[in-house]
């Protein structure tokens, strides 16, 4: 291994050595390509600007990232690394421990970084103790967004416990509605699975089963709990479920079509762009059996090595820019989440933003913040995709809830 | 190996005939759908859309989703539209298609006119390279266009596409040259040709119809490619499929589906172009050999 | 078929001999590429499936452990499994269309350049171009379920993509639409070819048109079966960007193909080894189904 | 030493022989004929003389010079293919002009030579033509003006008029020969045809299975046929090969066939060569060529000795300037070729007369001529 992050270091040096004669330029890859996101990069980029420094664009869209990531892998063994690039969670660890990723310390060392950026993040966003990522944004992803027409119409009030959350959708479809908008797609059944576990079993169960990869937590009677209430919840959904983009099941939401999505905090941004308003058309709440927790993932931007010293002078100005309030209020207020930093004045969001915001540092305060395992945050994408597997199979009912947690621990073993 | 071949000897009554339009007009339709579906959509505002029927004609005609998707819509941090990507995907498939179906031409004139010990070997193992699945090798060709210093560069793709379409060129070409009489070579040979002397005056200006159709595939498959041009290309040289990708596969945000549309028509254009305006001669060509396998 | 061969040598002077040299001399780098970027990239994978790589290569040997990993993830089986279903239908479906619209095209068809481009041109378009179209026309909510609704007929049923069991068969319909008419290309080619003498002399002998199709024509068309079969089986196991943009591998894993399977291995688990060890058996699939075929159709050409 | 000698020359494909030592020499001006049915080597035997094809072992020299190295476009010859091979992108007159483009002739010597072909071959005004609008024997013409124009030592000829119609190929053979006598140049002409090989040739080399079987003028080789091969494959209809025993009767030899009801019959052989002694007593085929039976009348009047033969007629085919008449002799088809108005009808006895001058005898062993 390390003779070959030599070989990719050289190759490296290389192949920058020929390219930083062109002007200063960060190249930047990312997914974000829909209109508000962009948008809102381009806030980052003019800002670079200012400063002189380029920008090259390089989004690939698609798969949640997974795409970007693939051709991240190519970029890197071709030895011509993007300058930063748009990571999430364990992706960033995994490149820190290939030796690609460039030191940030001092930098940090000189913003506090330390003192503004939650631990839970900082977990991510440094690799032995060192800086090698700027994070971006915290989403969190243990949300319901709900009609608030709907519930009025059938007398339902905010649900604080599964039990009401699971009679107030009874209400639902018995009159006709759907009680809850979901995409059958894997990750999206994932999100709705991490808020189930925390809701089983709380924080410790969580750690156990998904960051710790616990057999006995992952097979246990918690887990089968937690299996079913999935089932319960694949009885309020819809038949047309299935390969179902989650923006369109927010559309069944704010059309009144559906009264509960299950979906983090991005879904709002659909709300907000169907005219509506958070606390009026629409509400937010946490997933009754997970207030206090709060199960997130961040975007964040890390740094490749590089040799040559005014690239690396650009990464610096970009880090800057990347934790600069500006820039962490004008990103995060479109994109729905919450900034990375908890010294932000509130006051630019909304009533959901803000809810997010208290919670989260509420939630870092206690220790209820924990990475998202739908998101990447909680374990490596190998035992990720694994348990996806297992949880989209029993959603669509290939195992019943004991079978499931069986095949979860199967899974993971076998993933590890 | 003309069409005027096509005066079949079977005959039909007429309820048979009438029959038969029906069918090849269904199939028509069939055919015909998805693209009907693209086309019907992207010329309506979105309201239609996310309210109506997916194929019914629009209310209110717009251009204005085609005008975006070219030229506004927001594809990375820059809305500069899919209209840069154009042509990018042009600079790369123009001499990529032209090098490796050169390069297929020289192949097969070599395999079927100057055969030697180990060439029909040489041409299977140039074969099964057509079968190889792409996935397999982005990262060793990752590391090649690396030590090449030509990766992220429009060179890097251009070089990933000929080497991957050389099978298919010279399989086109060697089974169009093998029917290709020899005796014109050994004729061209006693007159005093050289080696490329008869590649240029005698065998390529005899090659119009497999032209056509490589050229044809070879198009198709490299403008076509997203796998390797998300791989290999750096943002600013991106090929189209690339930077649909980016416009439809967004993932947050209102899906606009008529620019979506608009934006997919667009860079299907050429290919749909070549295979209207070159299509006959894909049939010709196809007869003049490599069906003949 | 030689115009020459290499035994004029010897006492030859430089510019023949290079005359003599120079086919080898042009088709080595086309060669040289090959061995370089097919088959040494083969070996490397073939490598990669024996080691311990996760998200990069890496070189730590591992024996068979991939292979044996391989074979318990369920995935795996359900995607060989959805290849076997995939492969045969559209293979078997598409040469069925193509021949037939062949047949009918090559009756004297008025308008055959106008329909025989509308044939052809889904090979023309990828399914990153047209995958957002299938989606919409597979989604009971909106395509054809709903279409067929608001046309009156109530109790009309497309929800295949939306089942598990029947998924698969929504990626063999949108991949049959893409090739079929490439097929029909082919057969129309052999059809063009065969000689109408033979037609001729087989209606003198009171062949009716079925028969005269059934036993003239259709065993004429063995070289273009044979492409056909070989080109579709390729695409067949090839088949990758239609999955991801029709179903994602969806519901659940139940349109799971070994590309897709390998490339989520590869690239989003980090599971590396094992996805090469998915590559390996993927390509030692295509070596049997190719090998026998070039074998023979070279052998032949002899 | 001829003008072109192909001195032993042997071809294999990997481990099999095609041609094995073959031994000719052709002088300046002759017309050689290989003839030979398909497969025989005669091809790759011009092929190797065009330098199209490599030399195994043996020697080819055209003009003192062993060509076994040279390129064909430096062996000076010209070649005319089966297919005429006329460049289908090129216009006449570039499909002439061709071969000295490629040798660098300027400009205005390749359009004087073009000139004076296209007259000797009457295609003046086709030189703008391309060769898919031309006709059969158009194109024929094109092909040999390629040759022509290059003023070759050696023309190379394959099959030249076997893609043309049978009144076509009798008139294209015609004027072949008429260029050949005009013109004294050498010419090495393959065929399939004997008839084509009678007419053109002045010596003939009869191939099968990779062997000369015979070298010789038409005469010679249809005379005296070194073997039951050569006998039967040159003329037309074919030389009747009967098998029969040589017996001595009244101090002379005769040959002993069986006519159509199995009776007996001998025919008296004069001056026969010694070597027929070793047969008295055996098994031999009687070989006798068609007009050499015919109706008494219609005999050759310089023939020394005529036999009679009375047998039964099977069938008689007229064809216009002669009839062929069919009767079984020794369990065999037998034709023999009479005057048109011969009084002879099927299902009949008939006298034939048969020329014994003419007839060989082979030796049924080594099917090579008893001499």
């Amino acid at each position: 291994m390390t003779m070959l992050k030599k070989l990719y270091t050289g190759a490296a040096v290389l192949a920058l050595s020929t390219s930083a004669a062109v002007a200063q330029e960060v190249e930047v890859l990312h997914w974000w390509t829909s209109g508000g996101e962009a948008a809102a990069l381009n806030v980052l980029r003019e800002d670079l600007a200012g400063s002189g420094i380029g920008w090259s664009d390089m989004p690939v869209a698609g798969g949640g990232g997974s795409d970007a990531m693939t051709v991240l892998r190519a970029r890197v063994t071709a030895g011509d690394p993007p300058t930063a690039v748009q990571m999430l969670g364990f992706a960033i660890q995994d490149w820190a421990a290939e030796g690609a990723l460039a030191n940030l310390d001092a930098l940090a060392a000189e913003q506090g970084w330390n003192d503004v950026v939650p631990a839970a993040l900082q977990a991510f966003s440094t690799y032995e103790g060192s800086w090698v990522a700027a994070p971006v944004n915290v989403h969190s992803t243990n949300w319901v967004w709900a009609n608030t027409a709907l519930m009025e119409e059938l007398g339902i009030e905010q649900p604080g416990t599964w039990e009401e959350f699971v009679a107030a959708m009874q209400a639902a479809q018995d009159a006709g509605y759907t009680a809850l908008a979901h995409g059958g797609q894997a990750w999206q059944e994932a999100t709705v699975f991490d808020s189930m576990v925390m809701g089983v079993g709380g924080p410790e169960f969580y750690q156990a089963a998904f960051i710790d990869l616990d057999p006995e937590a992952l097979g246990g009677a918690q887990m089968v709990e937690a299996f079913d209430r999935m089932t319960t919840l694949r009885g309020f959904v819809d038949d047309n479920f299935s390969g179902r983009d989650w923006n369109l099941a927010s559309a069944m939401v704010f059309n009144g079509e559906a009264l509960f999505q299950i979906m983090g905090d991005w879904a709002k941004g659909e709300f907000v762009n169907a005219g509506q308003t958070a606390g009026e058309e629409f509400q937010c709440f946490r997933v009754p059996g997970t207030e206090g927790t709060v199960t997130f993932n961040s975007d964040q931007f890390a740094m490749f090595n590089v040799d040559d010293e005014a690239e690396q002078a650009s990464q610096l100005a970009m880090a800057t820019a990347v934790l600069s309030p500006e820039f962490q209020i004008a990103f995060n207020v479109v994109k729905g989440s919450v900034p990375a930093r908890t010294d932000i004045d509130p006051a630019s969001f909304d009533a959901c933003g803000q809810l997010g915001m208290a919670q989260l540092a509420e939630a870092g305060e206690s220790g209820g913040l924990f990475g998202s395992m739908a998101h990447g945050h909680a374990n490596p994408p190998s035992v990720q995709n694994a348990m996806y597997d297992v949880i989209t199979a029993h959603f669509n009912g290939e195992y019943d809830s004991a079978v499931a947690a069986e095949e979860m621990v199967a899974a993971v073993e076998l993933a590890q | 190996m003309a069409m005027a071949s096509s005066d079949n000897a079977v005959r039909s009554s007429n309820f048979t005939r009438a029959l038969i339009y029906l069918v090849l007009i269904l199939f028509a339709l069939f055919y015909l759908l998805p693209f009907g579906i693209m086309l019907v959509n992207s010329l309506k505002p979105l309201e239609e859309i996310t309210g109506g029927n997916m194929i019914a004609l629009p209310q209110n005609w717009t251009i204005a989703p085609w005008l975006s998707a070219w030229s506004t819509a927001q594809i990375g941090v820059q809305p500069t539209g899919l209209r840069p990507y154009f042509i990018n995907s042009i600079v790369m498939a123009v001499p990529a298609v032209a090098i490796s179906t050169f390069v297929g031409a020289l192949n097969g004139y070599v395999l079927t006119k100057w055969h030697f010990r180990g060439a029909t070997w040489i041409f299977g193992l140039l074969l099964f390279s057509c079968f190889i699945p792409f996935q397999i090798v982005l990262i060793p060709m990752a590391r090649i266009l690396g030590i090449l210093n030509i990766s992220g560069t429009a060179y890097g793709l251009i070089l990933v596409h000929v080497v991957y379409g050389i099978g298919f060129s010279t399989l086109y070409f060697r089974n169009y040259y093998a029917v290709f009489p020899t005796e014109l070579v050994r004729a061209a040979q006693i007159d005093g040709a050289g080696f490329f002397q008869i590649f240029w005056r005698i065998m390529l200006p005899s090659s119009g119809p497999i032209i056509a159709v490589c050229c044809i595939w070879q198009f198709t498959n490299i403008w076509n490619d997203f796998l390797f041009g998300a791989s290999f290309a750096s943002g600013g040289s991106a090929p189209m499929t690339v930077a649909l990708n980016n416009l439809v596969n967004s993932s947050t945000g209102v899906r606009e589906y008529n620019v979506h549309f608009a934006g997919a028509i667009m860079a299907a254009g050429p290919t749909l172009l070549v295979y209207i305006v070159a299509g006959r001669y894909f049939v010709r060509g196809l007869m003049a050999g490599s069906v003949k396998g | 078929m030689a115009a020459t061969d290499p035994m004029l040598s010897g006492g030859a002077d430089f510019r023949t001999r290079l005359q003599n040299w120079l086919p080898k001399i042009v088709l080595a780098p086309s060669l040289a590429v090959m061995v370089i970027f097919v088959y040494g990239f083969i070996a490397f994978t073939v490598y990669l499936s024996f080691t311990d790589s996760r998200m990069l290569p890496s070189y730590g040997f591992v024996g068979f452990e991939n292979y044996s990993d391989l074979f318990q993830i369920r995935t795996w089986d359900t995607a060989v499994t959805n290849l076997a279903i995939f492969a045969s239908l559209y293979i078997v479906i598409c040469t069925i269309i193509g021949l037939m619209l062949a047949i009918l095209l090559d009756q004297k068809i008025r308008g055959e350049g106008f329909l025989r481009p509308i044939f052809l041109y889904p090979m023309a378009l990828s399914f990153i171009v047209t995958g957002t179209a299938w989606k919409w026309m597979l989604d009971p909510a909106i395509g054809l379920e709903n279409t067929m609704h608001l046309w009156g007929w109530e109790s009309f049923e497309f929800n295949w993509i939306k089942d598990g069991d029947m998924a698969i068969y929504t990626i063999v319909i949108a991949a049959v639409w893409q090739s079929s008419g490439f097929v029909m290309a082919m057969f129309l080619a052999g059809l063009r070819g065969i000689d109408n003498e033979i037609l001729k002399a087989a209606q003198m002998d009171g062949a009716s048109n079925f028969q005269l199709y059934r036993r003239i024509i259709l065993p004429q068309l063995r070289p273009a079966f044979l492409s056909a079969f070989v080109i579709l089986s390729h695409l067949a196991i090839k088949s990758y960007d239609l999955v991801i943009a029709l179903t994602g591998g969806g519901p659940g894993n139940a349109t799971a193909l070994p590309a897709t399977f390998m490339y989520s291995y590869t690239f989003t688990r980090n599971q590396m080894g094992i996805g090469a060890s998915s590559a390996v058996i993927m390509l030692m699939t295509i070596a049997a189904i190719m090998v026998p075929y070039l074998y023979a159709e070279l052998r032949e050409k002899k | 030493m001829g003008f072109l000698d192909i001195n032993n020359v042997t071809k294999s494909y990997g481990s099999v022989e095609v041609l094995h030592k073959v031994d000719i020499q052709v002088q300046e001006g002759e017309f050689l004929v290989l003839v030979g049915p398909s497969g025989c080597g005669k091809s790759t035997l011009l092929n190797m003389i065009a330098g199209l094809e490599g030399i195994t072992s043996g020697e080819i020299v055209i003009k003192d010079r062993v060509v076994n190295d040279v390129q064909p476009s430096k062996r000076n010859i010209a070649m005319v293919f089966q297919s005429y091979a006329l460049y289908p992108n090129m216009t006449v007159g570039q499909n002439i002009t061709f071969g000295l483009e490629m040798q660098g002739t300027p400009k205005a010597e390749r359009d004087a030579a073009m000139a004076d072909v296209a007259k000797l071959l009457q295609i003046e005004d086709l030189l703008k033509r391309k060769p898919g609008q031309l006709s059969g024997g158009q194109r024929q013409r094109v092909a040999m003006g390629r040759a022509l124009v290059r003023d070759p030592d050696v023309f190379l000829f394959d099959e030249p008029l076997s893609n043309l119609d049978a009144k076509l190929r009798v008139d294209m053979r015609t004027e072949i020969k008429k260029l050949h006598q005009k013109l004294g140049t050498t010419i090495v002409y393959v065929t399939h045809d004997q008839i084509e090989a009678m007419t053109l040739s002045t010596r003939i080399a009869v191939m099968y299975n990779g062997y000369v079987q015979q070298l010789g003028t038409p005469k010679e080789i249809y005379d005296n046929p070194a073997n039951l091969f050569v006998a039967t494959f040159m003329g037309s209809p074919a030389m009747n090969v009967l098998p029969s025993k040589l017996v001595e009767m009244n101090g002379a030899l005769h040959a002993q066939i069986q006519g159509a009801d199995g009776q007996d019959v001998h025919l008296r052989i004069e001056d026969a060569p010694e070597a027929y002694r070793a047969f008295v007593g055996k098994d031999v085929v009687f070989g006798i060529r068609p007009e050499a039976i015919t109706d008494p009348e219609g005999a050759d009047r310089n023939a020394r000795n005529i036999q009679a033969l009375s047998n039964l007629v099977s069938v008689t085919e007229p064809a216009g300037a002669d009839t062929f008449v069919s009767t079984t002799l020794s369990g065999k088809d037998c034709v023999a070729r009479m005057r048109a108005d011969a009084d002879v009808h099927p299902g009949r006895p008939f006298e034939f007369a048969v020329n014994m001058d003419k007839a060989v005898l082979f030796d049924p062993k080594t099917e090579n001529r008893i001499a």
